[in-house]
Protein backbone atom coordinates (compact mmCIF):
# COMPACT_ATOMS: atom_id res chain seq x y z
CA UNK A 1 0.00 0.00 0.00
CA UNK A 2 1.19 3.33 -1.04
CA UNK A 3 0.15 6.41 0.81
CA UNK A 4 1.66 9.98 -0.12
CA UNK A 5 -0.15 12.91 1.49
CA UNK A 6 0.77 16.59 1.17
CA UNK A 7 -0.61 18.51 4.16
CA UNK A 8 -0.96 21.63 6.10
CA UNK A 9 -1.67 19.61 9.74
CA UNK A 10 0.57 17.31 12.14
CA UNK A 11 0.65 13.92 11.92
CA UNK A 12 0.67 11.00 14.60
CA UNK A 13 3.51 8.77 13.68
CA UNK A 14 2.12 5.46 15.44
CA UNK A 15 -1.49 6.04 13.51
CA UNK A 16 0.42 6.02 10.37
CA UNK A 17 2.46 2.89 11.31
CA UNK A 18 -0.53 1.09 12.56
CA UNK A 19 -2.40 1.93 9.03
CA UNK A 20 0.60 0.67 6.25
CA UNK A 21 0.73 -2.82 8.43
CA UNK A 22 0.04 -5.78 6.77
CA UNK A 23 -0.35 -9.11 8.41
CA UNK A 24 3.25 -10.48 6.66
CA UNK A 25 5.10 -7.39 7.74
CA UNK A 26 8.03 -8.10 9.99
CA UNK A 27 10.39 -5.17 10.02
CA UNK A 28 8.78 -1.21 9.73
CA UNK A 29 11.53 1.77 9.40
CA UNK A 30 10.38 4.77 9.89
CA UNK A 31 12.39 8.39 9.67
CA UNK A 32 10.29 11.53 11.12
CA UNK A 33 12.14 14.87 10.20
CA UNK A 34 11.37 18.32 12.21
CA UNK A 35 12.10 21.70 12.65
CA UNK A 36 15.45 21.99 14.43
CA UNK A 37 15.31 24.48 17.52
CA UNK A 38 18.69 27.01 16.48
CA UNK A 39 19.36 30.25 17.23
CA UNK A 40 16.79 32.79 16.71
CA UNK A 41 14.91 30.89 14.18
CA UNK A 42 11.45 31.88 14.74
CA UNK A 43 9.55 29.49 11.80
CA UNK A 44 10.02 27.76 8.46
CA UNK A 45 7.87 27.98 5.46
CA UNK A 46 7.27 25.27 3.70
CA UNK A 47 6.58 26.35 -0.74
CA UNK A 48 5.75 23.58 -3.20
CA UNK A 49 5.23 23.09 -6.69
CA UNK A 50 1.48 21.10 -5.67
CA UNK A 51 0.70 20.06 -9.34
CA UNK A 52 4.53 18.30 -9.85
CA UNK A 53 4.72 16.63 -6.02
CA UNK A 54 3.30 13.87 -5.10
CA UNK A 55 3.59 12.63 -8.96
CA UNK A 56 8.02 13.08 -8.23
CA UNK A 57 7.25 11.42 -4.59
CA UNK A 58 5.52 8.72 -6.53
CA UNK A 59 8.08 8.58 -9.16
CA UNK A 60 10.52 8.09 -6.01
CA UNK A 61 8.55 5.42 -4.48
CA UNK A 62 7.76 2.96 -7.43
CA UNK A 63 12.32 3.63 -7.96
CA UNK A 64 12.19 2.17 -3.81
CA UNK A 65 10.03 -0.55 -5.16
CA UNK A 66 11.92 -1.95 -8.18
CA UNK A 67 14.80 -1.76 -5.58
CA UNK A 68 13.81 -3.50 -2.73
CA UNK A 69 10.42 -5.93 -2.07
CA UNK A 70 8.04 -3.41 -0.04
CA UNK A 71 4.91 -4.34 1.28
CA UNK A 72 3.84 -0.89 2.00
CA UNK A 73 5.13 2.93 1.75
CA UNK A 74 3.87 6.24 3.58
CA UNK A 75 4.89 9.54 3.24
CA UNK A 76 3.47 12.53 4.59
CA UNK A 77 5.04 16.00 3.63
CA UNK A 78 3.77 19.17 5.46
CA UNK A 79 3.77 22.64 3.71
CA UNK A 80 3.24 26.03 5.43
CA UNK A 81 4.58 27.86 8.63
CA UNK A 82 6.01 25.48 11.27
CA UNK A 83 7.49 26.52 14.55
CA UNK A 84 10.76 24.70 16.16
CA UNK A 85 9.92 21.55 17.15
CA UNK A 86 7.44 21.12 14.68
CA UNK A 87 7.46 17.55 12.38
CA UNK A 88 8.06 18.02 9.10
CA UNK A 89 8.21 14.50 7.22
CA UNK A 90 7.29 11.33 7.72
CA UNK A 91 8.93 8.25 5.76
CA UNK A 92 7.59 4.82 6.45
CA UNK A 93 8.59 1.40 5.17
CA UNK A 94 7.20 -1.51 5.81
CA UNK A 95 9.00 -4.76 4.57
CA UNK A 96 9.45 -8.23 5.90
CA UNK A 97 13.49 -8.04 7.01
CA UNK A 98 14.19 -5.17 8.28
CA UNK A 99 17.52 -4.39 5.95
CA UNK A 100 15.34 -3.91 3.05
CA UNK A 101 13.16 -1.32 5.52
CA UNK A 102 15.96 0.16 6.72
CA UNK A 103 17.73 0.41 3.01
CA UNK A 104 14.55 1.93 1.48
CA UNK A 105 13.63 4.39 4.32
CA UNK A 106 16.79 5.59 3.81
CA UNK A 107 16.69 6.18 0.18
CA UNK A 108 13.19 7.41 0.20
CA UNK A 109 14.89 10.50 2.41
CA UNK A 110 17.45 10.89 0.04
CA UNK A 111 15.47 11.27 -2.88
CA UNK A 112 12.53 13.33 -1.27
CA UNK A 113 15.67 16.36 -0.34
CA UNK A 114 17.35 16.02 -3.52
CA UNK A 115 14.67 15.48 -5.84
CA UNK A 116 10.68 16.90 -4.53
CA UNK A 117 9.60 20.19 -5.49
CA UNK A 118 9.53 21.91 -1.88
CA UNK A 119 11.47 24.82 -0.80
CA UNK A 120 12.35 26.20 3.08
CA UNK A 121 12.13 29.60 3.75
CA UNK A 122 13.43 30.63 7.12
CA UNK A 123 12.19 33.41 9.71
CA UNK A 124 14.77 34.85 11.69
CA UNK A 125 14.83 37.72 14.31
CA UNK A 126 16.91 40.09 11.42
CA UNK A 127 14.45 38.66 8.39
CA UNK A 128 13.71 35.83 5.55
CA UNK A 129 16.12 33.54 4.14
CA UNK A 130 15.35 31.03 1.23
CA UNK A 131 17.40 27.68 2.63
CA UNK A 132 20.72 26.46 0.40
CA UNK A 133 20.45 23.22 -0.85
CA UNK A 134 23.22 21.25 0.89
CA UNK A 135 25.78 19.46 -1.35
CA UNK A 136 25.67 16.59 1.62
CA UNK A 137 22.26 15.80 0.52
CA UNK A 138 23.53 15.23 -3.34
CA UNK A 139 25.96 13.31 -1.74
CA UNK A 140 23.31 11.26 0.21
CA UNK A 141 21.28 10.85 -3.17
CA UNK A 142 24.67 9.96 -5.41
CA UNK A 143 25.18 6.43 -3.34
CA UNK A 144 22.38 4.88 -4.51
CA UNK A 145 23.07 5.79 -7.98
CA UNK A 146 25.27 2.31 -8.65
CA UNK A 147 22.74 0.17 -6.18
CA UNK B 1 3.18 27.77 -22.94
CA UNK B 2 2.67 27.83 -19.18
CA UNK B 3 5.62 29.28 -17.41
CA UNK B 4 5.70 28.95 -13.16
CA UNK B 5 8.19 30.50 -10.89
CA UNK B 6 9.07 28.73 -7.40
CA UNK B 7 10.89 30.16 -4.45
CA UNK B 8 13.24 32.61 -4.52
CA UNK B 9 12.77 32.56 -8.21
CA UNK B 10 8.94 33.35 -7.80
CA UNK B 11 10.38 36.37 -5.49
CA UNK B 12 12.87 37.61 -7.90
CA UNK B 13 10.17 37.60 -11.03
CA UNK B 14 7.44 39.05 -8.86
CA UNK B 15 5.03 36.44 -10.43
CA UNK B 16 4.35 32.71 -9.73
CA UNK B 17 2.61 31.80 -12.99
CA UNK B 18 2.08 33.75 -16.83
CA UNK B 19 1.35 32.06 -20.34
CA UNK B 20 3.66 32.97 -22.85
CA UNK B 21 3.57 32.07 -27.01
CA UNK B 22 7.25 30.09 -27.38
CA UNK B 23 9.18 32.86 -29.79
CA UNK B 24 10.37 31.31 -32.73
CA UNK B 25 13.70 31.71 -31.55
CA UNK B 26 13.33 29.67 -28.41
CA UNK B 27 14.01 26.14 -29.06
CA UNK B 28 15.21 24.70 -26.03
CA UNK B 29 15.32 25.62 -21.77
CA UNK B 30 18.92 27.71 -22.04
CA UNK B 31 17.03 29.85 -24.97
CA UNK B 32 14.13 30.00 -22.53
CA UNK B 33 16.24 31.12 -19.65
CA UNK B 34 18.65 33.90 -22.25
CA UNK B 35 15.02 35.27 -23.34
CA UNK B 36 13.60 35.31 -19.50
CA UNK B 37 16.58 37.55 -18.44
CA UNK B 38 16.80 40.01 -20.82
CA UNK B 39 13.32 41.09 -19.93
CA UNK B 40 15.65 43.34 -17.19
CA UNK B 41 15.12 43.55 -13.72
CA UNK B 42 13.50 40.87 -11.72
CA UNK B 43 13.73 38.84 -14.51
CA UNK B 44 17.65 39.80 -15.18
CA UNK B 45 18.55 39.11 -11.09
CA UNK B 46 16.53 35.31 -10.73
CA UNK B 47 17.87 34.29 -14.39
CA UNK B 48 21.55 35.90 -14.25
CA UNK B 49 23.38 32.74 -12.95
CA UNK B 50 21.42 30.27 -14.54
CA UNK B 51 23.51 26.91 -12.27
CA UNK B 52 21.48 28.41 -9.45
CA UNK B 53 18.16 27.24 -11.31
CA UNK B 54 16.49 24.26 -11.79
CA UNK B 55 13.90 23.26 -14.70
CA UNK B 56 10.97 20.81 -14.57
CA UNK B 57 8.83 20.71 -17.68
CA UNK B 58 5.69 18.98 -17.29
CA UNK B 59 6.21 18.31 -13.75
CA UNK B 60 9.41 16.12 -14.18
CA UNK B 61 13.04 17.10 -13.82
CA UNK B 62 15.08 17.71 -16.78
CA UNK B 63 17.90 19.74 -18.18
CA UNK B 64 18.43 23.35 -20.13
CA UNK B 65 19.43 21.13 -23.13
CA UNK B 66 15.03 20.08 -23.46
CA UNK B 67 13.30 21.26 -26.71
CA UNK B 68 10.21 22.95 -25.92
CA UNK B 69 6.82 23.09 -27.54
CA UNK B 70 4.03 25.06 -27.23
CA UNK B 71 1.42 23.85 -24.56
CA UNK B 72 4.44 22.96 -21.98
CA UNK B 73 4.40 24.04 -18.56
CA UNK B 74 7.67 25.04 -17.70
CA UNK B 75 8.87 25.43 -14.14
CA UNK B 76 11.71 27.28 -12.69
CA UNK B 77 13.08 26.93 -9.24
CA UNK B 78 16.30 27.05 -6.76
CA UNK B 79 17.45 23.28 -6.30
CA UNK B 80 15.12 21.21 -3.68
CA UNK B 81 15.34 22.00 -0.01
CA UNK B 82 12.55 19.83 1.36
CA UNK B 83 11.98 16.57 3.69
CA UNK C 1 17.72 10.24 27.31
CA UNK C 2 17.92 7.05 27.07
CA UNK C 3 15.05 4.83 27.47
CA UNK C 4 15.36 1.13 28.28
CA UNK C 5 12.29 -0.87 28.58
CA UNK C 6 11.38 -4.95 28.57
CA UNK C 7 7.73 -4.80 29.40
CA UNK C 8 4.82 -7.50 28.09
CA UNK C 9 2.37 -4.60 26.79
CA UNK C 10 2.46 -3.17 23.73
CA UNK C 11 3.73 0.44 22.64
CA UNK C 12 2.73 3.38 21.14
CA UNK C 13 5.59 4.26 18.61
CA UNK C 14 3.71 8.09 18.15
CA UNK C 15 4.01 8.40 22.18
CA UNK C 16 7.10 7.32 22.67
CA UNK C 17 8.90 9.37 19.56
CA UNK C 18 7.32 12.15 21.46
CA UNK C 19 9.16 11.62 24.78
CA UNK C 20 12.31 11.02 23.03
CA UNK C 21 12.01 14.53 21.09
CA UNK C 22 14.71 17.39 22.23
CA UNK C 23 13.43 20.41 20.68
CA UNK C 24 17.26 20.73 19.17
CA UNK C 25 16.29 17.08 17.50
CA UNK C 26 16.67 17.50 13.89
CA UNK C 27 15.92 13.26 13.04
CA UNK C 28 14.43 10.49 14.80
CA UNK C 29 14.48 7.22 13.29
CA UNK C 30 12.75 4.37 14.07
CA UNK C 31 12.53 0.71 13.93
CA UNK C 32 9.45 -1.94 14.78
CA UNK C 33 9.99 -5.33 14.57
CA UNK C 34 6.83 -7.61 14.28
CA UNK C 35 5.74 -11.32 14.73
CA UNK C 36 5.03 -11.70 11.08
CA UNK C 37 2.10 -13.91 10.25
CA UNK C 38 3.46 -17.09 7.96
CA UNK C 39 2.01 -20.30 7.78
CA UNK C 40 1.03 -22.09 10.65
CA UNK C 41 2.74 -20.12 13.13
CA UNK C 42 0.35 -19.65 16.04
CA UNK C 43 2.49 -17.59 18.32
CA UNK C 44 6.07 -16.86 19.64
CA UNK C 45 6.98 -16.75 23.01
CA UNK C 46 9.92 -14.44 24.20
CA UNK C 47 12.19 -15.47 27.02
CA UNK C 48 14.85 -13.51 28.43
CA UNK C 49 17.76 -13.09 31.34
CA UNK C 50 15.79 -10.24 33.51
CA UNK C 51 19.25 -9.68 35.37
CA UNK C 52 21.53 -9.48 32.31
CA UNK C 53 19.21 -7.86 29.39
CA UNK C 54 18.95 -4.21 30.80
CA UNK C 55 22.27 -4.30 31.22
CA UNK C 56 23.44 -5.61 28.15
CA UNK C 57 21.13 -3.58 25.87
CA UNK C 58 22.95 -0.44 28.13
CA UNK C 59 25.84 -1.29 27.30
CA UNK C 60 24.87 -1.22 23.21
CA UNK C 61 23.21 1.60 23.54
CA UNK C 62 26.47 3.49 25.01
CA UNK C 63 28.54 1.84 22.52
CA UNK C 64 26.11 3.59 20.06
CA UNK C 65 26.32 6.98 21.84
CA UNK C 66 30.57 6.60 21.05
CA UNK C 67 30.14 6.14 17.38
CA UNK C 68 27.75 8.71 16.44
CA UNK C 69 26.56 12.11 18.27
CA UNK C 70 22.99 10.99 19.40
CA UNK C 71 20.61 13.06 21.53
CA UNK C 72 17.84 10.37 22.70
CA UNK C 73 17.72 6.80 22.56
CA UNK C 74 14.14 4.50 23.04
CA UNK C 75 14.23 0.57 23.20
CA UNK C 76 11.35 -1.34 23.95
CA UNK C 77 11.34 -4.87 23.68
CA UNK C 78 8.68 -7.63 24.65
CA UNK C 79 8.62 -10.66 26.58
CA UNK C 80 5.70 -13.41 27.29
CA UNK C 81 3.37 -14.79 24.36
CA UNK C 82 2.82 -12.71 21.25
CA UNK C 83 0.51 -13.44 18.48
CA UNK C 84 0.94 -12.39 14.84
CA UNK C 85 0.86 -9.39 13.89
CA UNK C 86 2.05 -8.04 17.56
CA UNK C 87 5.05 -5.74 17.89
CA UNK C 88 7.76 -7.36 19.46
CA UNK C 89 10.34 -4.35 19.65
CA UNK C 90 11.09 -0.46 18.70
CA UNK C 91 14.46 1.00 18.39
CA UNK C 92 14.13 4.76 18.07
CA UNK C 93 17.04 7.25 17.37
CA UNK C 94 17.07 10.94 17.99
CA UNK C 95 19.89 13.33 16.39
CA UNK C 96 20.66 16.58 14.87
CA UNK C 97 20.72 14.70 11.05
CA UNK C 98 19.90 12.11 9.44
CA UNK C 99 22.40 9.99 9.12
CA UNK C 100 23.22 9.55 12.76
CA UNK C 101 19.93 8.77 13.41
CA UNK C 102 19.91 6.18 10.46
CA UNK C 103 23.07 4.26 11.46
CA UNK C 104 22.42 4.20 14.91
CA UNK C 105 19.43 2.36 14.72
CA UNK C 106 20.14 0.04 11.93
CA UNK C 107 23.36 -0.59 14.14
CA UNK C 108 21.31 -0.90 17.64
CA UNK C 109 18.87 -3.37 15.97
CA UNK C 110 21.69 -5.44 14.61
CA UNK C 111 23.61 -5.81 18.10
CA UNK C 112 19.80 -6.09 20.08
CA UNK C 113 19.70 -9.18 17.27
CA UNK C 114 23.14 -10.62 18.26
CA UNK C 115 23.60 -10.02 21.95
CA UNK C 116 20.52 -9.08 23.50
CA UNK C 117 19.74 -12.26 26.06
CA UNK C 118 16.20 -12.55 24.72
CA UNK C 119 14.88 -16.05 22.94
CA UNK C 120 11.72 -16.85 20.80
CA UNK C 121 9.84 -19.64 20.88
CA UNK C 122 7.55 -20.65 18.14
CA UNK C 123 4.15 -22.48 18.61
CA UNK C 124 2.82 -23.85 15.24
CA UNK C 125 -0.14 -26.18 14.85
CA UNK C 126 2.73 -29.08 15.23
CA UNK C 127 4.19 -28.02 18.27
CA UNK C 128 6.77 -26.29 19.56
CA UNK C 129 10.08 -24.95 18.59
CA UNK C 130 12.94 -22.73 19.12
CA UNK C 131 14.21 -19.91 16.58
CA UNK C 132 17.54 -20.46 15.35
CA UNK C 133 19.61 -17.63 14.94
CA UNK C 134 20.35 -16.82 11.37
CA UNK C 135 23.59 -16.38 10.27
CA UNK C 136 22.64 -13.23 8.20
CA UNK C 137 22.54 -11.39 12.28
CA UNK C 138 25.93 -11.97 12.52
CA UNK C 139 26.97 -10.78 9.41
CA UNK C 140 24.87 -7.52 10.00
CA UNK C 141 26.43 -7.06 12.94
CA UNK C 142 29.84 -7.52 11.74
CA UNK C 143 29.46 -4.72 9.22
CA UNK C 144 30.07 -2.41 12.32
CA UNK C 145 33.10 -3.75 13.53
CA UNK C 146 35.53 -1.78 11.84
CA UNK C 147 33.43 1.11 11.66
CA UNK D 1 28.12 -19.95 42.50
CA UNK D 2 24.63 -19.43 41.03
CA UNK D 3 23.86 -21.40 37.38
CA UNK D 4 21.27 -20.01 35.14
CA UNK D 5 19.54 -21.71 32.27
CA UNK D 6 17.70 -20.25 29.41
CA UNK D 7 16.20 -21.48 26.85
CA UNK D 8 16.21 -24.90 24.93
CA UNK D 9 18.98 -25.51 27.83
CA UNK D 10 16.89 -24.66 30.77
CA UNK D 11 14.93 -27.26 28.99
CA UNK D 12 16.88 -29.99 28.55
CA UNK D 13 18.84 -29.74 32.11
CA UNK D 14 15.34 -29.38 33.29
CA UNK D 15 16.25 -26.63 35.74
CA UNK D 16 16.36 -22.92 35.12
CA UNK D 17 18.83 -22.06 38.20
CA UNK D 18 21.22 -23.86 40.64
CA UNK D 19 23.44 -23.06 43.64
CA UNK D 20 26.83 -25.46 42.94
CA UNK D 21 30.17 -25.44 44.74
CA UNK D 22 33.18 -24.61 42.71
CA UNK D 23 34.51 -28.22 42.31
CA UNK D 24 38.34 -27.90 42.59
CA UNK D 25 39.84 -29.28 39.13
CA UNK D 26 37.20 -26.52 37.73
CA UNK D 27 39.25 -23.67 36.49
CA UNK D 28 36.82 -22.20 33.36
CA UNK D 29 33.73 -22.02 31.72
CA UNK D 30 35.05 -25.06 29.24
CA UNK D 31 35.90 -26.95 32.49
CA UNK D 32 32.50 -26.85 33.98
CA UNK D 33 30.91 -27.66 30.44
CA UNK D 34 32.47 -30.51 31.00
CA UNK D 35 31.53 -31.37 34.56
CA UNK D 36 27.85 -30.52 33.57
CA UNK D 37 27.96 -32.90 31.20
CA UNK D 38 29.34 -35.51 33.11
CA UNK D 39 25.89 -35.68 34.76
CA UNK D 40 24.26 -37.49 31.77
CA UNK D 41 20.67 -37.06 31.31
CA UNK D 42 19.09 -34.01 30.22
CA UNK D 43 22.61 -32.00 30.95
CA UNK D 44 24.98 -34.55 28.87
CA UNK D 45 21.96 -33.67 25.84
CA UNK D 46 22.23 -29.91 27.00
CA UNK D 47 26.49 -29.50 26.52
CA UNK D 48 26.33 -32.28 23.80
CA UNK D 49 27.84 -29.65 21.78
CA UNK D 50 29.71 -26.85 23.19
CA UNK D 51 29.33 -25.51 19.97
CA UNK D 52 25.72 -24.49 20.42
CA UNK D 53 25.70 -22.93 23.63
CA UNK D 54 26.67 -19.61 24.61
CA UNK D 55 27.51 -17.94 28.19
CA UNK D 56 27.66 -14.83 29.95
CA UNK D 57 29.10 -14.55 33.37
CA UNK D 58 28.20 -12.10 35.72
CA UNK D 59 25.41 -10.78 32.66
CA UNK D 60 28.37 -10.16 29.95
CA UNK D 61 29.02 -12.19 27.31
CA UNK D 62 31.99 -14.32 27.09
CA UNK D 63 33.88 -17.18 25.98
CA UNK D 64 34.80 -20.49 27.15
CA UNK D 65 38.74 -19.49 28.63
CA UNK D 66 37.20 -17.56 30.92
CA UNK D 67 38.29 -18.34 34.55
CA UNK D 68 35.62 -19.37 36.87
CA UNK D 69 35.37 -17.83 40.57
CA UNK D 70 32.89 -18.97 43.14
CA UNK D 71 30.31 -15.88 43.76
CA UNK D 72 30.12 -16.00 39.57
CA UNK D 73 26.89 -15.89 38.07
CA UNK D 74 27.21 -18.31 35.09
CA UNK D 75 24.41 -18.15 32.34
CA UNK D 76 24.21 -20.70 29.47
CA UNK D 77 22.00 -20.27 26.61
CA UNK D 78 21.49 -20.86 23.04
CA UNK D 79 22.83 -18.28 20.66
CA UNK D 80 20.34 -15.53 21.47
CA UNK D 81 17.34 -14.46 18.82
CA UNK D 82 15.38 -11.49 19.86
CA UNK D 83 14.60 -8.53 18.37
Amino acid sequence: MITIRIQRKDFDIGAEVAALDAEDTGAVATFTGKVRKEGDLVALTLEHYPQMTEREIGRIVEDAKARWPLMGVTIIHRVGRLLPGDKIVLVAVAAKHRGAAFDACEFLMDYLKTRAPFWKEEERDGGTRWVEARHSDDKAAERWRDK
Amino acid sequence: MTLLYFAWVRQKTGRGEEQLFLPADVKTVSDLIAFLAKRGGGFADAFADPRRIRVAINQEHTGFDTPLRDGDEVAFFPPVTGG
